[in-house]
């Protein structure tokens, strides 16, 4: 984990309300594991205060620049829109927090995302990929549009379930999901960006009694582990009971299913 | 030209520049020097502990408001056992005077983890954060009280031969008279300020964002406060001064000191651009360089015109009001 | 649906909506409205009077902060006569309830300019500003006081029978109690927060910037604390409160009132962005009407879960507490 | 006075240090009198907090659109440069404060300016030009680059002298136009930007017994009189003795030299 001027090799509208940022960070890209994430400063201008947490989108194969694909949001990422520009720098700080583990010999994982949280699944699609897994994907957002990282899964060719409210408005990605799990063995799953989507991956990862993770977000200070302001309520146990705080930057941001779902009800 | 002299002896810890961090704002669950040396700084102040587990407040914690953050941690903790296992031989590692910050819900708890404290044989100095609710009298801060400020530094004057320092909140009606009681009871500095009460409120829910409702505010927001209330109890105590209150660079370090504050202490910053410090303490050489200033100390109490000509009225400087 | 009633009375003020201004922030030589009709707003509140000339502090007088303004401009104020001559009959043709502003350097000021102001017969109300230093008893504010601000409000209250309303500076350790003070002297309303005493100092000449040396804080850099201290007296007293401090925007309104403000004021935003009010004014309808919310007086004290599980401690709110 | 959202014709760098700001704001340009300033707000930016006053450097024939020559000195110019776009809208209050007079029958009138304070001088040389009035320039900068308006008193052939502290440090531009008055008789003295030309000018005004006004700056929060923040010290009466803080943003900013030079001593 380090602070890195980075030097911005692009920041373009990719799909919708997302924005892509790629900037040269060798220091940080290098050891990035799929998951993990950086925190970004947005320089030159006295607000916002704090540091915007981002997953990392995808990382160069020379694994010297990084990517981040942001959803245009608030005052924060509209500024990143304009204050952050090719050539120019950017100041992050990373590879922060613990990213997702893939089982030692799994064959084929599902990874499930819902609107900002597809950002986070590319860097473990990628490296599900090198390791010959085959990872099937299951995307939903809003509208077609923001269906980020379509292309990524596409240059692999895994298979891809996709869902917009424009289409279907009350059903689940994840229905797809469960019915294909009945009939092809999934040695884990990961979801993002989604509570429902959480709950039904969740029950679907227990009945079939394999591991489910979840990356969780919260509203940072440091995104580093010092301020103690990102916690959320965890389980301690998978038969719930006993709960603690635990901080998102540190721990995650990604858990446990089992360690968040209902934790906090 | 020489090298200016950086170093400095407050309540009797001697630091190596006058620059260190705010309680809770600098140290990852017991890792330090995340970002450079912790040894770059002249002291460390470490997050408050308790003498018992608390897990804190409830999420959301964090919120960003222009120039500043507001927050509602809690001060979670770990319980001693935890502490000395897991902390302590990571303190011990460190080449830095280490300030242990501690805080309690009752005076014997306060009594209970200074002693604990001092026994360690570690730490620099103590600093009693006097932001918790008295609830035995009418649960205002202890800090917000002359007496009760007092009685609680007396007792923990006792209980430790330790440089003792205060740590109080920012307030206006009762702050110097809080400042003499703390000196008066044997505090050997005074630390200000903490993070005041503060509250935002979600337009939309009509509800307190912070899931304790009541939080803080700190950072770059709060400063001319913070510098106003250096300046005034530097008018009203003799013990030396930590100054803090979104201070983010090298320019305000100067501000704390001109107002009063003998070392000053970097806080939420250090969560946003966490080298400020290191980079402050380069600008602050170069400062004292270019102005010919030989010792860093020079620069304590410069705003003020005529220390003993003092604004706030003599009444208020009597020993005889400080309640005993 | 039906446009949603934005009248409030507050003190006995029949205001059209709870919208005003800050005393000192609005108002030009005695010259009103030059944005937007000063009939737009609910009440006008007017720059402080003394009862006698003054020429105000020494320049400089404003410094701007990080999302604040830093100022003291010490309430310059003409003689009486030109008052009456000049400002009075302008007053007279203001088709608004005005509140007019008051202050003095003793009880007897203060009680001279209340008088003299009910005598007039065209305020609807009076405002005490409090933010004085009470000589005769160690320079501390009036305010910050609460004997000494029982005592004035109580004899302001002798002095008039026109709707009295104690203006607050913020403050931790006294706040409740001061709020309580006035409440039990016959104040009708609270007025808080003032701008927080504060300083800037240049770190090159390490002296202070405003010409008064000490100066006050405003803007939105000081909202959070200002919506929590709505939010603490809203429970230590019943007379409702005009709330105040960074307010720029309908959110903000929504803020303070959900925080237990009853009517809501602007103050720097007015030097910054002169439309503020009126544009907030159109943007709160269409909240209500977005919400189905009826009757702006709803939103007061929405932020409470409950009112009368008060979070500040019942002992605090036993009238015997409050000084007689 | 009153606020408008200008439409900004250009914003594009001048000379030296300073640049230059078009808008269209026939509201203002129509009514605006020589030495009165807008007061801009950089939006779209929680910082800076205030409005930044300006003197009007120019105002179009047709009186639909005005100019401001600013100099970029802190945040606020700083953000003013990248901020107000080419066809963006830019915030104005104004016009605002009391101006320059010119003596009823004036034949000759001399303006003394120094950096910044050069920019107050060109709504005056107009005026005064469409009166038949000659007008001598006395400009003083720092460097070359930072004398602007020599191109607006060459349109009207004005005599200038200039000054530049590269060249002649310590002499004052003043020198030359006190030997210019021992020979030709000019009406009024206008001075801006530098106590020591304003006290150099004082003095020669009072020894030929003319009127010297001078356009004066102060630190301001509204810039229309609500604050009373931006406050001088003025003498009462010519002959000194008795003072008052009268606001630069109203009583101002131009002052007879009697009555500010020395008010604060
Ligand atoms: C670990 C992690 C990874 C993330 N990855 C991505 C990503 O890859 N792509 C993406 O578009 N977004 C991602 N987000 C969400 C992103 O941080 C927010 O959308 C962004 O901070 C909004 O900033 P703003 O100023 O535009 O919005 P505002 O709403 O104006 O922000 C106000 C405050 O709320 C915080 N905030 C707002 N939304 C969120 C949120 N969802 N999570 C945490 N804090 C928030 C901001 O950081 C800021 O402090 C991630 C969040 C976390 C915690
Ligand atoms: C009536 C009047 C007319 C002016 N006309 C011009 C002009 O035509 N061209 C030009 O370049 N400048 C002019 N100025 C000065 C101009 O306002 C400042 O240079 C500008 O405000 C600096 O802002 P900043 O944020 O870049 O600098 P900063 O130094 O960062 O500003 C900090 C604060 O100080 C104030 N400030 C700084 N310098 C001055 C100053 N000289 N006068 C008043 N306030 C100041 C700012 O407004 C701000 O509130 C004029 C000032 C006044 C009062
Ligand atoms: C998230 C957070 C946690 C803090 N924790 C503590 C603490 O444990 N003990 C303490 O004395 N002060 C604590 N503080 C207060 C800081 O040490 C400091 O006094 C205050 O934030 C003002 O300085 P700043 O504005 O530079 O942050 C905390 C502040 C923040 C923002
Ligand atoms: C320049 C200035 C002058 C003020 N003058 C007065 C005054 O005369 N009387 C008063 O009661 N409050 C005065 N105030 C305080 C405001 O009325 C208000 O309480 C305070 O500024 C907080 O609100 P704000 O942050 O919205 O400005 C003044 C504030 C400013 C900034
Ligand atoms: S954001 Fe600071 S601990 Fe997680
Ligand atoms: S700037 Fe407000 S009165 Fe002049």
């Amino acid at each position: 984990m380090e602070q890195v001027f980075a030097s911005v090799v692009f920041n373009r509208h990719l799909t919708g309300d997302y924005w892509l940022l790629e900037a040269e960070a060798p220091a940080l890209a290098a050891s990035l594991l799929p998951g993990q994430f950086v925190n970004v400063r947005i320089e030159g201008s006295a607000a916002p205060y704090l540091r915007r947490p981002f997953s990392v989108y995808r990382v160069s194969r020379d694994r010297r620049r990084l990517q981040i694909a942001y959803k245009v949001m608030g005052e924060g990422t509209g500024l990143m829109t304009s204050s952050i520009r090719e050539n120019g720098r950017c100041d992050l700080i990373g590879p922060l927090g613990h990213g997702f583990s893939l089982p030692a010999n799994a064959k084929r994982i599902a990874v499930v995302g819902r609107g900002i949280g597809i950002a986070a699944l590319p860097t473990l699609a990628d490296e599900a990929a090198s390791r010959g897994i085959e990872v099937h994907a299951f995307l939903s957002a809003r509208t077609r549009p923001n269906l980020v990282a379509l292309d990524i899964f596409a240059e692999y060719a895994f298979p891809v379930v996709t869902h917009t409210d424009e289409a279907r408005a009350n059903a689940l990605v994840t229905d797809a999901l469960a019915a294909l799990a009945q009939k092809v063995r999934f040695d884990a799953f990961y979801v993002c960006g989604s509570n429902r989507l959480a709950r039904a991956v969740h029950a679907l990862a227990q009945k079939q009694n394999v591991p489910a993770e979840i990356a969780m977000e919260q509203h940072m200070a440091c995104g580093f582990g010092d301020c103690h302001g990102c916690v959320i309520a965890v389980n301690l146990r998978p038969s719930r009971g006993e709960k603690a705080f635990k901080e998102v930057c540190h721990y995650g941001p990604v858990f446990q299913t089992w360690e968040v779902v209902d934790a906090s009800a | 030209m020489r090298a200016p002299d950086l170093s400095t002896t407050i309540a009797g810890i001697r630091m190596k520049n006058p620059l260190t961090v705010g309680s809770g704002t600098y140290g990852h669950h017991g890792v330090f020097g995340q970002f450079y040396p912790v040894e770059t700084m002249g002291a460390l102040v470490t997050k408050t502990i308790r003498s018992h587990r608390w897990p804190g407040n409830p999420p959301p914690r964090v919120h960003e408001v222009p120039s500043g953050l507001h927050s509602s941690v809690g001060i979670p903790c770990n319980d001693w056992d935890y502490f000395v296992a897991h902390d302590v031989p990571i303190l011990k590692g460190l080449k830095v005077p280490i300030i242990q910050s501690v805080i309690g819900r009752t005076e014997d708890e306060y009594v209970e983890i200074v002693r604990r404290c001092s026994e360690l044989g570690i730490f620099a100095g103590i600093e009693l954060n006097l932001s918790c609710p008295n609830t035995k009298q009418g649960g205002v801060d202890f800090g917000y009280d002359p007496e009760a400020s007092f009685h609680l530094v007396k007792r923990a004057r006792d209980a430790t031969k330790l440089p003792l320092i205060a740590k109080l909140a920012p307030d206006y009606s009762l702050l110097s008279r809080v400042a003499k009681s703390v000196e008066a009871a044997g505090a050997d500095a005074i630390s200000l300020v903490n993070a005041p009460r503060a509250m935002c409120i979600d337009y939309r829910t009509r509800k307190p964002i912070i899931g304790n409702r009541v939080g803080a505010l700190s950072g770059t927001a709060i400063k001319p406060m913070a510098v106003y209330m250096v300046w005034e109890v530097y008018r009203a105590v003799r013990v030396p001064i930590f100054g803090m209150g979104g201070v983010t660079d090298y320019r305000d370090v100067i501000e704390f000191m001109a107002a009063g504050a003998r070392a000053v202490a970097f806080g939420t910053i250090n969560y946003v651009d966490p080298m400020a410090l290191p980079r402050a303490l380069e600008d602050l050489t170069t400062y004292l360089q270019e102005n010919g200033i030989e010792d860093v100390n020079e620069l304590v109490g410069a705003a003020h015109d005529d220390r003993d000509e003092l604004l706030i009225p003599a009444e208020n400087r009597l020993e005889s009001e400080v309640p005993v």
